[in-house]
């Protein structure tokens, strides 16, 4: 349930982790220790007993895209698989507060998407329809019950686009994102697997074919298998090992508002006017904006992009009109050509890749890292995993997310 | 035919400063200025074509705006584009030597709205990025770009300044309606 | 906001461009002799460095033109001063 | 004691009197005041809690730096704004202000809109000068003597910076003086621009800096200025630091600076009793300017001589300090710990920091932008050095942009000058009674947060200052961490060991002062929020009462309801009307392109799935586009004007795009080709008349025109006189009717709609819109581009192999042969019948095989359908669909389980449910 908006935040733990050197060879190496690769050591711990993981992290833990996105949770996509795994990742998330032992602020608030457009009421029908049978709580709501659940919609048939109607995800919701991060760290940490920050991976030792182990900033470890689980900067990992990937990372930005009264009692998005906002739990407006269009890996982009965003949402929400921008940043989204992400095995063997998440990181982090457990112990990729293959852009057979919102009339 | 015609922005209200040049003449000419076949067919009928980028030969009532390496804009007089069109593809076809030469009759495509305010220049800075100061941008030259959320031609016709801003007719009244709500304290 | 030079109009500011990923890249001559794996890496695949990057945009808003430049995807600094074509 | 006025003294007009009300109290201040020098002449002690401990907390800065008296301000209008810093409010005859307790609130003024008016401004400059202390006044007088483009922003309401707040010299004259001249020169120069209230919050990429201008008495509240400069001179000046001791939160504890700032610029005596903490020189002459305005100087308490302040005592206002050990009573605790340089705008643009130890602060180390850095803002803290380096800097930026000779013009002499010399920092002192205390050493005043919450971060295993800020929330209020970000850092460094400048700063963020939403969307708002395109014959539309939708940008009419009439009945009469009588709809929105050269024909070839280069002058094609991908992308018909010349015609939503996809192609791949693309959707306007009797109408607006089904017949297309106007006619159709677009100029769109309606009076033509097209388009099969299909979807899943040429290559034919491709369970266009010839399946409803178990989930899905509507030729309803081997299936049952339990089953046919031998079309 959703807890009550407080400027209280909870306490952390007095322990989260241990700092150790870096042993000279693991079982498996993580690269990249976002909440990706957190979650990854976590679930190989604890669902498969691998124990001797070293998680490598070149500046601080969960300091890329887990520090920079906008909290979102929900799993009410088109596609089958894309449900399947963001479903499984959303039941995770359920069981995680207590799982962990740690206040990670869930809060199941809904999540609304708003249609302003005849061809976004027919896309938004559909995919609620294919949640429904897909045993997710997909709903459509009308404008009435949008005013219901969230009064501070501007509903007028005046505004330029006017409010349609919307999907709504009562499960969906928001937490916070550090805690996400500290809370796994903490845990996989815990459970023996070795955290090391200020430790860039320089290269990736390959060997007949098979990868067995990563040149860093402390020294080379040697490694039975190595999974990239690096998010904006995967491509760059890959391309150690000679592998190329069908990703382009681009910035991504989100900004920020002060302390507010609780006013914002749910998640609204609103795609055709690239808005979403949350209010998180302190009372700040959380609010993301539309991916620049060109390839940086700059965790900055361009002020037209928030411009746009801030006369969009004040069309939305007109009572926003005074609240301050606090603060702006970019997160570096790697984007495959069907917005899903690649998932398995490469052409080298023991090496494996978790990327392309695009702007669906934060809330498949429980999923992501339990079906790459899943996929690292046992070599072959997880049930939930397997339609993300790398070979799809071969045969063609994409979960096309872009797609699945198109536009043209 | 005139009392046919409805412009674009015919019955809206402008605020002061600025008003709708309305039924201009325009063809779209696309050729390789290095074609010295094609070149001087379409000169010997509109003039030298301008070869810098973003400017204007000509002026009020005939002009020749550069819009891409191999792209202009012939603007004359209302009335005068059927004879204008006809004029250059018969040179044209007349010239052995010359190469390829679009001709698009566009004058229904924009509208011109043509602005003359004291405070023209920061009008348009209120929504058009360029820089319009005299030392970068003059009589004498035109530009495609935005302003606010609208693509627009610019063209600045004397030292005034007066600008045109020739506009697709669908976002003419977009355009006027910024224009007039923008007219500053 | 950037600001992009392009090579017939100068320096715009990037609302003006469109982007268009990697410059350099050819269609193949003849798709149809390619097998899936070789045709799927011109469709989908694409460089992504970190750094001095080879890449298209199209004077969206200006004069319609399609360009190279380069540019370092880290400072997002232009390092030809004069795009090439 | 509390604060009070100053008979005399300071740059207020006491004789204009403001009245105002904090709290519902009724108070007075004077033109010039800002809201916290008011304050505290009314001796308001304090003006907001902890957010956490409920502590009471004071005004404690003069700037933007404020950590504590953050304020909800309604004005006299009636606007309420959160989270305002009292100390940057000018204040205004009026205002009611509230005091907070950490979280501000939005309301909304009645039920009206917030009537708030903001623009922007873009603006181009040699030399930008960010500050108009006595660095950038410097740098500015040199720039502008250049005759460079030079501007000059500063946040305050005059120029002169920290000289307002103090009694300096220059040349052994008022140092004011020369600010005065110093501004009336730049006013006066043609190519300088001063603006004041602006406040640079944004230092971007490529030179392109944001300034947010207040504009209290001017049309708009404020603007945002976009400028781009060519070179850019930061003298952002510094921010005073705090030092941590127990207790170091009460109000009466302020900076030293601030507090003669209070004194010289507002003429409030801020305490009668007062201690000084320094660990610097530049408080050298506080006492002095304190006792000359008749506050008892208690003691002066250097760091550099080994003292320290280690508590406070008192309740809502301070009462004594505890200095080595001995309580000391006072009203007042004057605080310097050092100089924090505003580096804020010199990190966005990427410039790398140094800590430097002579000033225990984050220094500007290497530019990466054309970026200079001038006065306390590069560490340089004498009025002679601040003025000497910025006409040094302002002169060297100018001539890198190419003015002047970059020689800096000669500066008057500063009397003394009030260097700080060398800082003996204290990052925080330690408590007799030990580390409990520490939980009332506060750090971040904003937050609330201590050094006790740095211990708990570092105790928990954290050692980047990213992740301490996170835990601890230190740097994340409002005021980012501007006077307690390197106090934090150095904090955490000492329980970690290391040296102080070991853990840098987190990262600065822009906007460097918090700016509201509306200021930011500016005009964008309302009807100016995004185009509204509309056709040439939009007043009939309006006129005639049709109900509009969103397409786009365009608003097109949906349907035109007679009075009283449902949607429903409206399509319903719409559809009739054109399937056995004629309708009329308007079709200018679609994208229109003109070809022209020899190899336009061949273009065609390559970007079309099928054949036009030989396609016969007068003739019109339908064609298909793909990405390279495969999946369709648009498709439109396209009609041969001249051997060298065609005019395609495109979506309405992809008219740009399909326009950008051509020139790419042709500029980047095949530039051997000799094709123009023009675009000229709005150089035509299009009338479709439709329906058994369209001919008859064409006849009689037309009468040259040879309208007989041989003399006109199907795909091909006339140019003629129609009702007296130039025209190109296209017969061609998207309702499967007998049919015509009339193409005219747009200037002519509307004369030729209401020739049409006058003409077709006698036939009952029906105008309709969007949604009777809709359903006419689906009873013959044809799928709109973006609702049949999704990015997905070939030309085959369609159904329309025989659109796609197996002979020549085109852009996506590649991909059409990879294994998905070919897949016979792809989702394929099929027709639906529901049983219950009144079922209506909703549009977008997921489809299941006949027999699926619904009671267990997941569900397996077989398709969903696109598009679904009654027909009133069929006398029922019927819906297209996608669907898992939809071809094989003709006959089969399916079933769509709809939200509320239910089910619709419906028999999967050929798409075409109306006139499938085309007999009516070809009429």
């Amino acid at each position: 349930m959703a807890a009550t908006p407080s400027p209280h935040l909870p306490d952390h733990p007095a322990h989260l982790w241990r700092n150790p050197d870096p042993k000279p060879a693991y079982d498996v190496v993580i690269v990249g220790g976002g909440g990706h690769g957190l979650a990854t050591a976590y679930y190989l711990a604890k669902n498969h007993g691998i124990t001797n993981v070293a998680v490598l992290e070149r500046g601080w833990l969960a300091g890329g895209n887990m520090a920079r996105n906008t909290a979102i949770i929900r799993s009410n996509y088109l596609w089958d698989e894309s449900a399947a795994i963001y479903e499984h990742s959303l039941k995770l998330w359920e069981e995680l507060p207590a799982e962990l032992d740690y206040d990670i602020l869930f809060s199941q608030r809904g999540v609304m998407n708003l249609a302003h457009s005849l061809g976004d009421v027919r896309a938004g029908q559909r995919r609620v329809s294919a949640n429904r049978l897909n045993g997710l709580d997909g709903e459509w709501l009308e404008p009435d019950d949008i005013a219901r659940i969230c009064p501070i919609v501007n509903l007028s048939s005046d505004v330029r686009y006017p409010v349609l109607g919307a999907t709504f995800q009562p499960r969906g919701g928001i937490a916070k994102h550090d805690h996400v991060a500290w809370a796994y760290a903490r845990a996989a940490d815990a459970l023996g697997v070795d955290l090391i920050q200020g430790c860039e991976v320089t290269g990736i030792d390959v060997a007949d074919g098979r990868a067995v182990g990563v040149q860093t900033s402390r020294g080379p470890i040697s490694a039975g298998r190595v999974a990239i689980v690096a998010a904006g900067h995967a491509s760059l990992v890959a391309a150690m090992a000679g592998v190329a990937l069908p990703l382009q990372s681009h910035p991504l930005q989100a900004l920020v508002s002060e302390l507010l009264e609780p006013i914002h009692p749910t998640v609204v998005m609103s795609n055709a006017v690239h808005v979403y906002v949350s209010q998180a739990h302190k009372g700040e407006l959380v609010m993301g904006a539309g991916i620049d269009s060109y390839n940086s890996y700059a965790q900055r982009g361009s002020f037209h992009v928030i411009e746009h965003q801030l006369a969009a949402a004040l069309e939305l929400f007109p009572i926003f009109a005074r609240a301050h921008v606090l603060r702006t940043w970019a997160g570096i989204v790697d984007v495959a050509p069907d917005a899903s992400p690649i998932i398995g095995p490469t052409p080298v063997d023991e090496l494996f890749v978790n990327c392309g998440w695009g702007t669906g990181g934060f809330k498949a982090t429980p999923a992501s890292g339990w079906v790459m457990a899943a996929t690292l112990a046992t070599g072959e990729p997880q049930e939930l995993a397997r339609p993300y293959a790398l070979e799809r852009f071969t045969t063609g057979a994409l979960i096309d997310e872009h797609g699945a919102a198109g536009v043209a009339h | 035919m005139a009392e046919l015609r409805r412009s674009p922005l015919e019955g809206v209200a402008l605020g002061d400063g600025f008003r709708e040049v309305p039924f201009l003449s325009q063809i779209d000419l696309r050729l390789n200025p290095a074609d010295e076949g094609a070149r001087g067919a379409v000169e010997s009928v509109v003039g030298p074509l301008p070869l810098v980028p973003n400017t204007v030969h000509g002026g009020h009532d005939a002009a020749i705006l550069w819009l891409g390496p191999d792209e202009w804009l012939v603007v004359g007089p209302p009335g005068s584009a059927a004879d204008l069109e006809r004029q250059l593809r018969d040179t044209i076809a007349a010239a052995t030597d010359a190469g390829p030469v679009a001709i698009v009759d566009v004058s229904a495509n924009r509208t011109t709205l043509e602005l003359d305010h004291p405070d023209a220049r920061a009008i348009l800075a209120g929504g058009c990025s360029i820089d319009l100061h005299p030392r970068a941008f003059g009589p004498g030259r035109c530009a495609q770009t935005l302003v606010a959320r609208a693509g627009v031609i610019l063209w600045q016709l004397d030292d005034a300044p007066t600008y045109r801003l020739l506009v697709r007719p669908s976002f003419a009244a977009y355009l006027a309606e910024w224009l007039t709500d923008a007219i500053p304290d | 906001m950037l600001l992009i030079t392009c090579p017939h109009c100068g320096p715009r500011d990037e609302v003006e461009f469109r982007y268009g990923g990697q410059a350099g890249v050819a269609s193949p001559a003849d798709p149809e002799a390619l097998d899936d794996a070789t045709w799927a890496r011109y469709v989908f695949f694409r460089d992504n460095p970190k750094g001095p990057f080879a890449e298209r945009w199209v004077h969206a808003a200006g004069c319609r033109r399609w360009f190279d430049a380069v540019r370092d995807t880290v400072t997002n600094q232009f390092l030809d001063p004069e795009p090439r074509r | 004691m509390s604060g009070t006025r100053a008979p005399s003294d300071g740059r207020i007009d006491r004789n204009r009197p403001l009245s105002f009300t904090f709290d519902g109290r009724a108070m007075t201040g004077f033109a010039g005041d800002t809201l916290a020098s008011a304050l505290m002449a009314n001796g308001v002690d304090v003006i907001g809690r902890g957010i956490y401990t409920g502590r009471p907390r004071g005004i404690v800065a003069a700037g933007v730096e404020e950590p504590n008296a953050i304020v909800q301000v309604e004005r006299a209008d009636g606007v309420s704004e959160p989270s305002l810093r009292a100390t940057t409010v000018e204040l205004e005859e009026g205002l009611r202000v509230q005091s907070l307790a950490g979280r501000g609130r939005l309301e909304s003024p009645g039920d009206a809109v917030d009537a708030g008016r903001f623009d922007a401004r873009y603006a181009h400059c040699d030399v930008l000068v960010v500050g108009g202390g006595p660095a950038g006044l410097a740098a500015a007088l040199a720039a502008g003597r250049s005759g460079a483009r030079t501007i000059l922003v500063d946040a305050d309401t005059e120029l002169g910076g920290t000289l307002l707040g103090t009694r300096d010299e220059l040349d052994r004259e008022p140092a004011l003086d020369w600010v005065r001249a110093a501004a009336g020169e730049l006013a006066a120069l043609p190519e300088t621009t001063i603006l004041l209230r602006a406040t640079a919050i944004a230092y971007h990429d490529h030179q392109d800096i944001l300034v947010a201008e207040r504009r209290p008495d001017a049309r708009t509240e404020g603007r945002l200025w976009h400028i781009r400069a060519g070179q850019v001179v930061l003298a952002t000046g510094a921010h005073e630091r705090l030092i941590v001791f127990a207790d170091n939160d009460r109000p009466g504890i302020m900076l030293a600076s601030a507090a003669l700032t209070y004194l010289h610029r507002y003429g409030v005596v801020p305490g009668q009793r007062a201690v000084i903490y320094t660990t610097n020189d530049s408080t050298r002459t506080a006492a002095a300017e304190l006792t000359e305005a008749g506050i008892e100087i208690v003691d002066v308490v250097d760091s550099r001589d080994g003292r320290a302040v280690s508590g406070s005592e008192g309740g809502d206002r301070l009462e004594a300090v505890v200095v080595d050990g001995e309580r000391r009573g006072c009203d007042l605790l004057l605080v310097s710990g050092g100089w924090n340089p505003v580096v804020h705008l010199f990190s966005q643009s990427r410039g790398s920091l140094r800590w430097d130890d002579g000033l225990a602060t984050y220094l500007p180390e290497r530019a990466v932008q054309a970026t200079h850095v001038a006065g306390s803002a590069n560490g340089v803290f004498d009025l002679d050095g601040c003025l000497r380096e910025g006409a040094a800097v302002g002169a060297r930026a100018a001539a890198e942009a190419g003015f002047g000779d970059g020689r800096p013009p000669v500066m008057p002499a500063a009397d003394g000058g009030t260097a700080i010399g060398r800082v003996a920092p204290i990052w925080f002192v330690p408590a007799p009674e030990g580390e409990t205390a520490e939980a009332r050493m506060f750090v971040d005043l904003e937050r609330d947060a201590t050094v006790a919450d740095i211990r708990r971060a570092t105790g928990a295993g954290l050692a980047s200052i990213e992740h301490i800020k996170r835990y601890t929330t230190i740097g994340t209020a409002g005021d980012q961490g501007k006077t307690s970000g390197v106090v934090a850092s150095a904090v955490a460094a000492a329980l970690l060991g290391q040296e102080p400048g070991a853990l840098g700063v987190p990262t600065f963020r822009a906007p460097y002062v918090p700016i509201s939403f509306a200021f930011i969307a500016g005009r964008d708002r309302g009807a100016l929020s995004d185009p509204i395109r509309t056709t040439s014959i939009q007043p009939w539309h309006v006129a005639h009462g049709a109900v509009f939708e969103d397409v786009g940008q365009w608003k097109r009419p949906r349907f035109f309801p007679r009075a009283g009439e449902s949607m429903d009945a409206a399509v319903l009469r719409e559809c009739a009307a054109a399937r056995t009588s004629v309708g009329v709809m308007d079709a200018s929105t679609l994208g229109k392109i003109d070809l022209q050269g020899p190899d336009a024909g061949d273009f065609l070839d390559r970007v079309y799935t099928n054949g036009f280069a030989k396609l016969k002058v007068g003739s019109c094609r339908y064609g298909v586009m793909c990405r390279v991908d495969g999946m369709v992308f648009d498709d439109g018909v396209t009609s041969r004007l001249a051997d060298d010349r065609f005019h395609m015609t495109t979506t309405t939503g992809n008219a740009a795009p399909v326009l950008d996809h051509l020139e790419e192609w042709l500029q980047t791949e095949w530039p051997e080709l000799r094709v123009r693309a023009t675009s000229v959707t709005e150089q035509w306007a299009t009338v479709a008349v439709v329906g058994p009797r369209s001919r008859d109408v064409l006849a009689v607006l037309a009468p040259e025109l040879d309208v007989s089904a041989d003399g006109f017949p199907f795909m091909t297309w006339r140019e003629s006189v129609v009702a007296g106007l130039p025209a190109r006619v296209f017969r061609i159709s998207f309702s499967g009717e007998l049919a015509y677009e009339i193409n005219v100029s747009t200037w002519h769109g509307l004369a030729m709609w209401e020739e049409v309606m006058a003409a077709g009076e006698r036939f009952g033509i029906t105008p309709y819109g969007t949604e009777a097209m809709h359903v006419l388009r689906a009873e013959k099969g044809y799928p709109i581009i973006g609702q049949e299909t999704d990015g997905t979807v070939t030309p085959q899943d369609l159904g329309m192999e025989w659109v796609v040429s197996k002979t020549k290559p085109f852009i996506g034919s590649r991909s059409h042969r990879r294994a998905e491709n070919r897949r016979p369970d792809r989702k394929q266009l099929v027709a639906l019948l529901p049983l219950n010839p009144d079922a209506l399946i909703p549009e977008g409803n997921q489809l299941v095989a006949a027999g699926t178990d619904l009671g267990s989930r997941p569900v397996p899905m077989i398709g969903h359908v696109t598009s679904s509507y009654r027909s009133a030729f069929l006398g029922r309803t019927f819906a297209l669909a996608l669907v898992r081997g939809g071809r094989e299936r003709h006959g089969e049952a399916i079933v769509a389980p709809l939200a509320d339990g239910t089910t619709i089953e419906a028999w999967i046919t050929d798409p075409v449910v109306v006139d499938p031998d085309n007999a009516r079309r070809d009429g």
